[in-house]
């Protein structure tokens, strides 16, 4: 029986293997992870294949009346699960090899977490209501709380504290009290295509946009951003799958789901000031860019680059028109696979060359040429430059401020992407062509971890090719 | 016209004596006031016509109590200064809530009202209908030990857990060495008179006779288990005080009183027991009998009995505790 | 014995009360520790028993009345159990169960030999005591058995290991003492001004003469009174260090049964004897208890996070999280009522759990410091995995049982129209999180302080068998909280409208 | 009216506030046990004095007695003086045993002192 609550406790069983095995059958962990990983992805495809029979909530348990764990299956969330399905095997194996090499003793804990953050992730996904989103969401908090002080440091420590502090506040605030307004005073908590705000005025859809907007902090729109560069203390692995794929990811998938399912469209263009309120992303897309170009950390300036880049999102959410909206689902896959391709490089560059700062990078690349050659890539598709995936979601979100009519934030996405352009390629710049005078020999000595950074490299450049499949996906969506 | 003499001039005396206490230090001093307090209110409540209260009072609060605070206190808990005004913040939150409440007693009724709420409802039936159905005279009794001999219970075992209280919080003596004699330290000297010692020790057995009466007598005139187990324990307690603590152990020793104090809570729970197996309610006494008032007659006569036991058991035993305390 | 047994059914009520009330001197006459504890857990187990029995009945018929000693209603004392009673009763036993069986596994704290069968006389006292408040009808007969509950609780606090256990004690004593008599009080006026002490009876003649000032110092005498015994807010005073210096198993016990049966003993009185009309309509009681409740949601928190020990951290949070049952009784609606019950069955198992939690790692570690908990989640995994479920459902997230309560109380005040307090309510789960998450912070990521001790003690079955049924209860209530929100419902639903 | 009229209540209502003020005011324990007695015989008086009726005698029935007073709260404070005295005789095994272990019974001087904490090895 394949339904969407499989993939959800594929991950958890998972976790329970990994744990079960243990440090003393690392061997079998290690197979058992992976294996995992590839059995969701063959569920997640089954699923996607028979996705019309799966439309219907699938209920597991209710909880209150009018307060149900159920799940099902829709395009974005689809999307979403797939994305993250299809990284995660990928992932598990960088993980492995990364973990192995900086001789880590608490694998197993790792690994296990990492599953539960997956399955979480999955669990947003496939969410059929505001409760079971809620559930996913604050799971995966937590989850990631003891990945992101995973070092024991008192630096983890206190990143931690920031991490959770910014991510618990904010959804309990705010989140919480939106899905407690959306209980009382909405139709339902399901999720239903064309909203169920239908009785809500506009000031009162107004607060609750803004509730949800900042309330879901993963979605790191600034003020409330401040977690995801302090998250960068975790290892490689996590600020890969979970910062740039799972974690951020849920934030802004629950903002798209929100809006384009709670709200509807017709109840977000009723919002007052609705191009004010459109500008809090734009600001965020540029602030963030501009921070990145000042970062010589390359994990931060990776970071702050994800902030940028998933407010694209959130904009694309909130210009509530079709195009607008295939643009972010696209842009949530592109985005993921540039990413983490990214995330990966600098792991491998941090583990072969022990180098973290990009003035430090000079000359690596032919001692590097297959991580150097996937960062470059990458950074095209984050880019949103051919022959990568990055340039379709761009082209939809282009074209979602065009039918708004809104000049000024198309200026915002271009001006961005050309800061981007100048922030990610001056990396593999430097290291292909300035101090190319010192031979260093060949450091990529690990296949698996360099295997996944070149995998998830060519998946974006397939990505230019299949965009009109997602596309055609998401536009199956009754809006 | 006398009464309302009496109630006022009382009043009065409770008034000067709690005001007194309020700004006495002297741990002493307290004591012997809280006595005359007592004493000022049991009379107080024998002019209000509450003679089971009065009694009781007497028997508890200058009797029990004095022992009890007087086994605690030491001579070097005495102040250097036996006196002083309470802190301005406390009077000022007294009066505040005091004008507060006072607002409150308007709509009381006057005092002696015959037509006051209270006097109405369920007293009429206790006043009017008691005779015939539990056949005692004193209808505190009968409302004491039958209407709402479930209360009484409860009072009971109030009673037995106190016993239990100070059993567990005796200090264990294997801890710190004992100390020789056990006299009672703030009148060495009295107990050691030897024609006080020659007088109390012949009137402990009129004690003892007077606390039977007064237990049997519960039905007809003031008084019952309750009095009668002070008074008993306050005639082995005697004892105690005369001779000493370690004597009077080897006569009912503490193992004994243990029991007594339990037995007694169980003679009063089985009657109301016995009431079930015969077919009515937990505490129907009226099953125990041929007819009502006999089975009601007999009821009353064993929990009493089991009050009686337990309140005379757990005095002794309080008065060991205390002992063990000093050593 | 077939005329015997529909027999006892009718006696049920009463042998609720007078099962542990008549077998606790039985234990102190036996005077065998071994024997007394073993006694213990029976009556335990015969006690929830009992209150299955009364919860079997109460869905054939509403409200089961006994008359005590044969005397009809307003002469006589009389029990009434309606679903109300059974859902406290249910609560209590259940806590008083597993406590017990805890208890098994402590040391009887601070006590000589032969006072050790006295231990358990009063833990039987004590609950038994509880059982008598919730079952009774009459006004007077709740006072008796709460001074009975007290007494023993003071006993059993005082039994504790440190000095300061007795001073604890003894000021609870004090505050005890004053509270009860406050309830006495307002009894009397009550009595004065209708002649009647049954509280149903009461209700009716209030409700035929009207109120008056006399009345209304009744009310609020009560609400102090009993205010004391739950530990609300600001008069709180006495609960954290008793919590603290009690024995483990004492904190556990009190923890689940004490407060709740006060606040029973506030909605039963609020509701039954003053009557809604009354308290909400005449008089801004919901005002009242809803300010009260909001500064003591939000202010706290901030205590416990400055606290240095633990268990008085988990006391204060004790404090707060009684604020939110304050709340819901204080809004005084069905839905305010539902979630109060909820709230307090909910805070009954996870606070039994956290407290059972950490007198396992008082026991392996001799310390109850914050600061000396560095690295005591590696040593004690299944203790501290508790504590953090328990902390989670403190905080009230989704999937544990406080988020369920939490929900119904936010339903509850939207649907008042007070939809503001949401944000307090919020707010407060938000400040419970930083304590709660001080305390996994220190001991999943902190070095260790202490040295490991050395036989690395095992958990008992005593120990960790309470501890998986109160987590495993926790979890499904908190997944699927359909029947214990259904008793709670009805419950409060019996309560305001008792005809249907 | 009658002369008393509401004078014992205000009286109970005057000694009620002195036996709060000594309980909350004073560091000495035994002198807080004897205030909480204060207290309580307050709320005693009260009881009692709603019980009487003028011109009435004690409930103990008598043929040539016509009015008796209310038998009733006399009941009730019966219970509520044993407990009374009940609370103090605890309270006062509790002060005995605090002298035992800190040698005094004024708050004040135990508060003042540092708690005691456990050996630690770090």
């Amino acid at each position: 029986m394949i339904t969407p609550a499989t993939a959800v406790f594929i991950p958890f069983l998972g976790a329970i293997l990994v744990v079960a095995a243990g440090n003393r059958a690392s061997r079998l962990r290690n197979h058992s992870l992976v294996a995992t990983g590839c059995v969701n992805l063959a569920v997640l495809i089954v699923i996607a294949l028979d996705r019309g029979s799966h439309a219907e909530a699938q209920v597991l348990l209710e909880t209150l009346p009018g307060l149900r764990i159920a799940f099902h299956v829709e395009p974005l969330g689809l999307i979403f699960a797939l994305t993250a399905g299809l990284l995660w095997p990928v992932t598990s194996m960088y993980a492995i090899g990364y973990m192995e090499a900086c001789r880590d003793e608490h694998r197993t804990r790792f690994h296990a977490l990492f599953c539960v953050a997956v399955g979480s992730a999955m669990g947003v996904a496939f969410a059929e209501n505001l409760f079971t989103l809620f559930l996913f969401y604050e799971i995966l908090t937590f989850s990631t709380w003891p990945l992101v002080t995973h070092n024991r440091t008192p630096e983890a420590v206190s990143a931690g504290r920031v991490y959770l502090g910014v991510l618990l506040t904010t959804s309990v605030l705010m989140f919480l009290l939106a899905v407690v307004v959306v209980g009382n005073f909405g139709d339902t908590l399901s999720f239903r295509p064309g909203g169920v705000l239908g009785s809500l005025g506009p000031s009162a859809t107004t607060v609750l946009l803004l509730l949800f907007v900042f309330g879901i902090g993963k979605a790191a729109v600034m003020p409330f951003h401040r977690w995801l560069p302090n998250a960068m203390v975790a290892p490689a692995p996590v600020s890969a799958l979970l910062h740039a794929v799972a974690v951020v990811k849920a934030g802004v998938f629950s903002i798209l789901k929100i809006s384009v399912y709670t709200f509807g469209f017709d109840s977000l263009e009723s919002v007052l000031r609705h191009e004010l309120i459109m500008w809090i992303p734009a600001v965020t897309i540029l602030l963030a860019s501009t921070i990145a170009m000042k970062q010589d950390d390359i994990k931060a300036r990776l970071a702050y680059s994800t902030v940028s880049q998933l407010s694209y999102i959130v904009l694309g959410a909130l210009l509530a028109n079709q195009l607008a909206m295939v643009g972010s689902t696209l842009h949530i896959t592109m985005h993921a696979f540039g990413k983490i391709t990214l995330f990966f490089c600098a792991g491998a560059i941090m583990v072969f060359a022990n180098k973290k700062y990009v003035s430090e990078m000079n000359g690596l690349g032919r001692a590097m040429p297959w991580t150097f050659g996937a960062f470059l890539v990458a950074s095209l598709s984050i880019c949103g430059l051919p022959p990568t995936g990055g340039l379709w979601s761009k082209w939809y979100l282009a074209m979602g401020t065009l039918e708004r009519g809104q000049m000024g934030l198309l200026a915002v996405l271009m001006v961005s992407s050309l800061l981007n352009l100048y922030y990610l390629t001056a990396i593999p710049f430097r290291a292909f062509f300035l101090g190319g005078d010192v031979d260093r020999g060949f450091l990529e000595n690990r296949a698996s971890m360099v295997a996944a950074l070149v995998t998830t490299a060519a998946i974006s450049v397939l990505l230019f090719f299949f965009a009109s499949d997602l596309a055609g996906l998401v536009t199956e969506i009754k809006t | 016209m006398i009464n309302v003499v009496a109630d006022v001039g009382l009043l009065c005396l409770l008034l000067t004596v709690a005001l007194a206490i309020v700004c006495t230090r002297s741990p002493l001093s307290l004591v012997l006031l809280s006595g005359i307090y007592s004493i000022a209110l049991c009379t107080l409540f024998v002019i209000l016509d509450a003679v089971d209260v009065a009694f009781t009072e007497a028997a508890v609060g200058a009797g029990i109590s004095a022992i009890l605070f007087f086994a605690v206190i030491r001579p070097e808990d005495e102040p250097v200064t036996a006196f002083s005004w309470p802190s301005s913040r406390a009077i000022l939150l007294g009066l505040g809530v005091g004008v507060l409440l006072l607002a409150g007693t308007l709509d009381m009724p006057m005092y002696g009202d015959h037509l006051a709420p209270a006097h109405q409802h369920l007293a009429l039936r206790f006043l009017g209908q008691s005779f015939e159905e539990i056949g005692i005279p004193n209808v505190v009794t009968s409302v004491l030990a039958s209407y709402r001999g479930y209360d009484t219970l409860g009072e009971v075992v109030v009673i037995f857990t106190a016993g239990v209280a100070v059993l567990i919080l005796q200090p264990d003596n294997k801890k710190g060495p004992a100390k020789p004699g056990d006299r009672d330290r703030f009148a060495p000297e009295l107990m050691g008179n030897p024609v006080l010692k020659t007088v109390l020790l012949r009137m402990i057995p009129l004690v003892v006779l007077f606390g039977l009466y007064v237990q049997f007598h519960g039905d007809y005139g003031p008084g019952g288990g309750f009095q009668a187990g002070v008074i008993l324990g306050a005639g082995v307690i005697t004892y105690g005080l005369l001779s000493s603590a370690t004597r009077l152990k080897r006569i009912i020793s503490d193992k004994w009183v243990t029991l007594g104090m339990a037995l007694g809570v169980l003679v009063y729970g089985l009657v109301g027991v016995a009431g079930l197996f015969l077919g009515a309610n937990f505490l129907d006494y009226s099953v125990l009998g041929p007819t009502q008032t006999a089975g009601q007659h007999l009821g009353i006569l064993l929990i009493e009995l089991g009050v009686g036991l337990t309140v005379s058991c757990t005095m002794v035993s309080l008065y060991y505790c205390f002992k063990q305390g000093e050593s | 014995m077939d005329s015997l047994i529909p027999a006892l059914e009718n006696h049920l009520p009463i042998l609720q009360v007078i099962v542990p009330l008549l077998i606790a001197p039985f234990c102190m006459i036996l005077g065998s520790r071994r024997l007394a504890r073993g006694i213990m857990v029976l009556t335990a187990g015969i006690m929830l028993a009992i209150t299955l029995g009364l919860a079997s009945l109460t869905l054939q018929q509403p409200v089961i009345t006994y008359d005590l000693g044969g005397w009809a209603a307003p002469w006589g004392i009389e029990y009434r159990v309606d679903m109300l009673t059974v859902f406290i009763l249910f609560t209590i036993n259940l806590v008083h169960m597993l406590a017990s069986v805890f208890c098994l596994g402590r040391q009887d704290g601070n006590l000589g030999t032969a006072a050790r069968p006295a231990f358990y006389t009063a833990w039987l006292l004590c609950i038994a005591g509880l059982n008598g408040m919730v079952v009774t009808n009459d006004a007077f007969n709740v006072f008796v058995f709460l001074e009975i509950s007290s007494l023993a609780t003071y006993t059993l606090i005082s039994c504790g290991r440190e000095p300061l256990a007795l001073l604890s004690a003894f000021r609870y004593l004090v505050a005890g003492a004053v509270g009860a008599t406050f309830i006495l009080l307002s009894i009397g006026l009550l009595y004065m001004q209708t002649g009647t002490l049954n509280i149903s009876d009461l209700s009716r003649v209030i409700a035929e003469r009207g109120s008056d000032r006399t009345i209304i110092l009744a009310l609020a005498f009560f609400i102090i009174g009993v205010g004391v015994k739950c530990a609300v807010f600001p008069l709180h005073d006495w609960l954290p260090n008793a919590y603290r210096f009690a024995p483990d198993s004492v904190t556990v016990l009190l923890s689940g049964t004490a407060t709740k049966v006060a606040l029973y003993v506030l909605i039963r009185f609020l509701h039954d004897l003053f009557g809604a009309d009354f308290g909400f309509a005449e008089m801004p009681l919901d005002m009242v208890l809803v300010v009260t409740a909001i500064f003591g949601l939000l202010l706290v928190p901030f205590i416990a996070l400055r606290e240095s020990n633990l268990k008085r951290m988990f006391a204060w949070s004790s404090v707060a999280q009684v604020s939110y049952i304050v709340m819901g009784i204080g809004l005084g609606t069905r839905l305010g009522i539902e979630a109060a019950l909820l709230h307090l069955f909910n805070h009954a198992i996870v606070k039994t759990a956290i407290f059972m939690a950490v007198g396992i790692i008082i026991a392996r570690t001799g310390t109850a410091r914050i600061r000396h908990l560095g690295g005591m989640a590696h040593r004690h995994r299944f203790a501290s995995c508790i504590m953090l479920f328990g902390g989670l459902s403190l905080i009230g997230l989704p999937g544990t049982v406080g988020f369920v309560s939490k929900w119904v109380l936010v339903t509850a005040v939207v649907d008042k129209g007070w939809w503001w307090l949401a944000i307090p309510i919020l707010a407060g789960s938000l400040a419970s999180a930083a304590y709660v998450w001080r305390i996994v912070e220190i001991m999943w990521t902190k070095p260790a302080v202490l040295k490991p001790e050395a036989p690395a003690a095992r958990l008992h079955w005593v120990e960790w068998l309470p501890l998986s049924v109160l987590a495993g209860l926790a979890l499904w209530f908190g997944l699927n909280a359909s029947l214990i929100t259904g008793l709670a419902s009805s419950a409060a639903l019996g309560l305001l409208n008792p005809g249907g | 009216m009658s002369f008393p009229g509401l004078l014992n209540y205000w009286v109970a209502l005057i000694l009620l506030v002195c036996g709060l003020i000594i309980v909350m005011d004073s560091r000495n324990l035994v002198k807080k046990l004897v205030g909480l007695g204060i207290f309580q015989s307050a709320v005693f008086l009260v009881f009692i004095t709603l019980g009487k009726k003028s011109d009435g005698s004690a409930p103990i029935l008598d043929a040539s007695v016509s009015v008796y007073s209310n038998p009733l709260p006399h009941v009730l404070i019966l219970t509520a003086i044993v407990v009374g005295v009940a609370t103090t005789a605890v309270g006062l095994a509790l002060v005995a045993r605090i002298r035992r272990a800190y040698g005094t019974i004024d708050e004040d001087e135990i508060d003042d002192r540092p708690e005691v904490e456990p050996e630690i090895v770090p």
